[in-house]
């Protein structure tokens, strides 16, 4: 199943609720504002490390442009929106608002 | 494949209108079908054609009705929200529709997938 | 394994009432999907479970309130209301706190459910 | 003492409107003046008169119309948020009107608070 | 000055994002979704037990009952619409969104 | 102390940019008021400081970017421009990583500044 989170996560608790229900290899990919959990040095990265564990994780590139953000975690992929329908055709979905 | 969308917020106050647009269009380019974006919550508001943004920036409920010309995907607003938020048949873009959550129970049914963006 | 017309839809409530309109709303997108007969199910996740507080007046704000309507649900035949342990605990919650009966669950339990779902909706 | 109140979410889906709404009534109640109500953001949208909410809910476009009429509040919309959002002089129930962020400014200046309500 | 919450503690940083520019006597008023910081035995029981050392607290009545909070922390003053307009009187307004 | 009629108006930016409309429809409000010549200001805490982050290309997403807009407010005499130094940090985010000159403040000092102020606007 893939996860999909767009908020930032120092603003709400998305990224910390999704991680309590993620389970080990379903991949999450961070959208809108929620791309700034992969850039790198930031409060979440411990957190995010701990994700990178058991899950791939995805960035969705337009959306990094759009912020400024060139450095991300080593690890994380960046797709594009092509990538999006791939990661979508290939799993259920579960939109974390 | 075939694809459903819900779409929980109204156009330009968030960006999920814009990304629901930008994963349609790839869905469509890359084969898969788009059977129907439904609108529900404030996303009612992204039908609306009095809309006029500023010239140099995108035209929301326009581009959903292209997407219906061209595509065939359905634009689907409920009607119990769009009541609630003064959207109703007078303002509708053409090519889109309002209809009840009995709608989109189908649209759940009939896609492989069905797709939430919100806030 | 199942019918194959059936599909197993799950509806995740994660905003408190009447700040937002979402579990509201969400709530009449469950009453009108139980009449197809799905497998549908709730989960009350993060402030989603202030839904389900006990002793909710609304009066004083005019605004509707809607925690009655969960009980309902049962003449509906949607009986699969979960909530999350851990969200009820840090609110200081327990189940005699909430109006309708539902089946606590810890987190992992409520995510292998999420995995087993054809669609997943966020209210 | 003369109390501006800025409102930057739509009805019915945020509390902003009925909170922003109980404040204002409760001022005048008091014997304060409640000079305007400036809708921003999503805001606008408080003053379609196309909303139709169920029977037994609040008509939250109607009410502000009514304190207009009751107390003279001034009810604006912004003109750039309301045409990105389809509001316009068609749709506005009687009492209301779209303006400048001007006239917000003007309120800011004129009033003794300035009160912001949103999401 | 007074400050405004009207979002859960759980659910945005609001509150948390509010204290640290709080000046000691500034009161501050819970509205809306904001009132359950004011829940006894919550996870933010100590956070608000922080506020309350140097701040006045207040928190919306209506806004408590509509969500069925009775046991709120001792200290805390339940205000009607009216006590708000009050506060708006004797305060200028800081309105945490 | 200062002109009666002049009025201390800070904008207070909190959220990202581009997830929602909010710090662009502020920016548009700023643009107007600094007409009025009060004495505005502005002051970006939490997600906020994000909306001046560099190398910002929105066109990927279709959406207008303004991060450049800051840049032209000095035209504007709209010269107060503070950051709170711990939303910076946090987000492994310097001075130097900003489109525009800032003076970056702790919050105690964010907080006395507000205290000043005649009306303050969260957007």
């Amino acid at each position: 199943m893939l996860h999909t989170i767009n908020k930032s996560p120092f603003s709400t608790d998305s990224l910390e609720t999704c991680i309590r229900f993620l389970q080990p290899g379903d991949p999450v990919l961070f959208i809108e504002d929620g791309v700034y959990a992969v850039q790198q040095a930031n409060r979440f990265s411990e957190t995010l490390a701990g994700v990178m564990k058991n899950n791939p994780v995805y960035a969705l590139g337009p959306d990094l442009d759009a912020r400024g953000i060139s450095n991300i975690v080593e690890g994380v992929s960046s797709i594009d929106y092509d990538g999006f329908v791939d990661l979508v055709v290939e799993h259920q979905v579960n939109s974390w608002l | 494949m075939k694809i459903g969308i819900l779409l929980k917020e109204g156009p330009y106050n968030h960006q999920a209108a814009d990304t629901a647009y930008k994963f349609a269009e790839a869905a469509i380019r890359k084969g898969h079908t788009v059977d129907a974006v439904f609108l529900y919550n404030d996303g009612v508001a992204n039908v609306t054609k009095l809309m006029d943004p500023p010239q140099d920036d995108r035209h929301i409920s326009s581009r959903w009705g292209q997407l219906h010309k061209e595509h065939g995907v359905e634009i689907l607003a409920c009607i119990a929200a769009s009541k609630r938020r003064g959207i109703c048949d007078d303002v509708l873009i053409e090519g889109s529709e309002i209809t009840g959550l009995g709608n989109l129970t189908d649209i759940a049914i009939r896609n492989d997938r069905l797709l939430t963006f919100g806030d | 394994m199942g019918n194959e017309n059936v599909k197993k839809i799950m509806h995740v409530m994660r905003q408190a009432p009447h700040g937002t309109i979402y579990t509201y709303e969400g709530l009449e997108m469950i009453l009108i999907m139980a009449a197809y007969e799905q497998d549908l199910s709730l989960v009350f996740i993060g402030d989603g479970v202030y839904s389900l507080k006990k002793n909710q007046d609304t009066a004083g704000i005019g605004i509707k309130g809607f925690a009655k309507t969960f009980m309902a649900l049962d003449g509906y035949d949607v009986e699969k209301l979960y909530v999350d342990r851990v969200s009820l605990e840090e609110r200081g919650l327990g189940e005699e706190d909430l109006v309708v009966d539902v089946e606590v669950l810890e987190s992992s339990e409520i995510g292998s459910l999420m995995k087993e779902q054809d669609v997943i909706i966020h209210h």
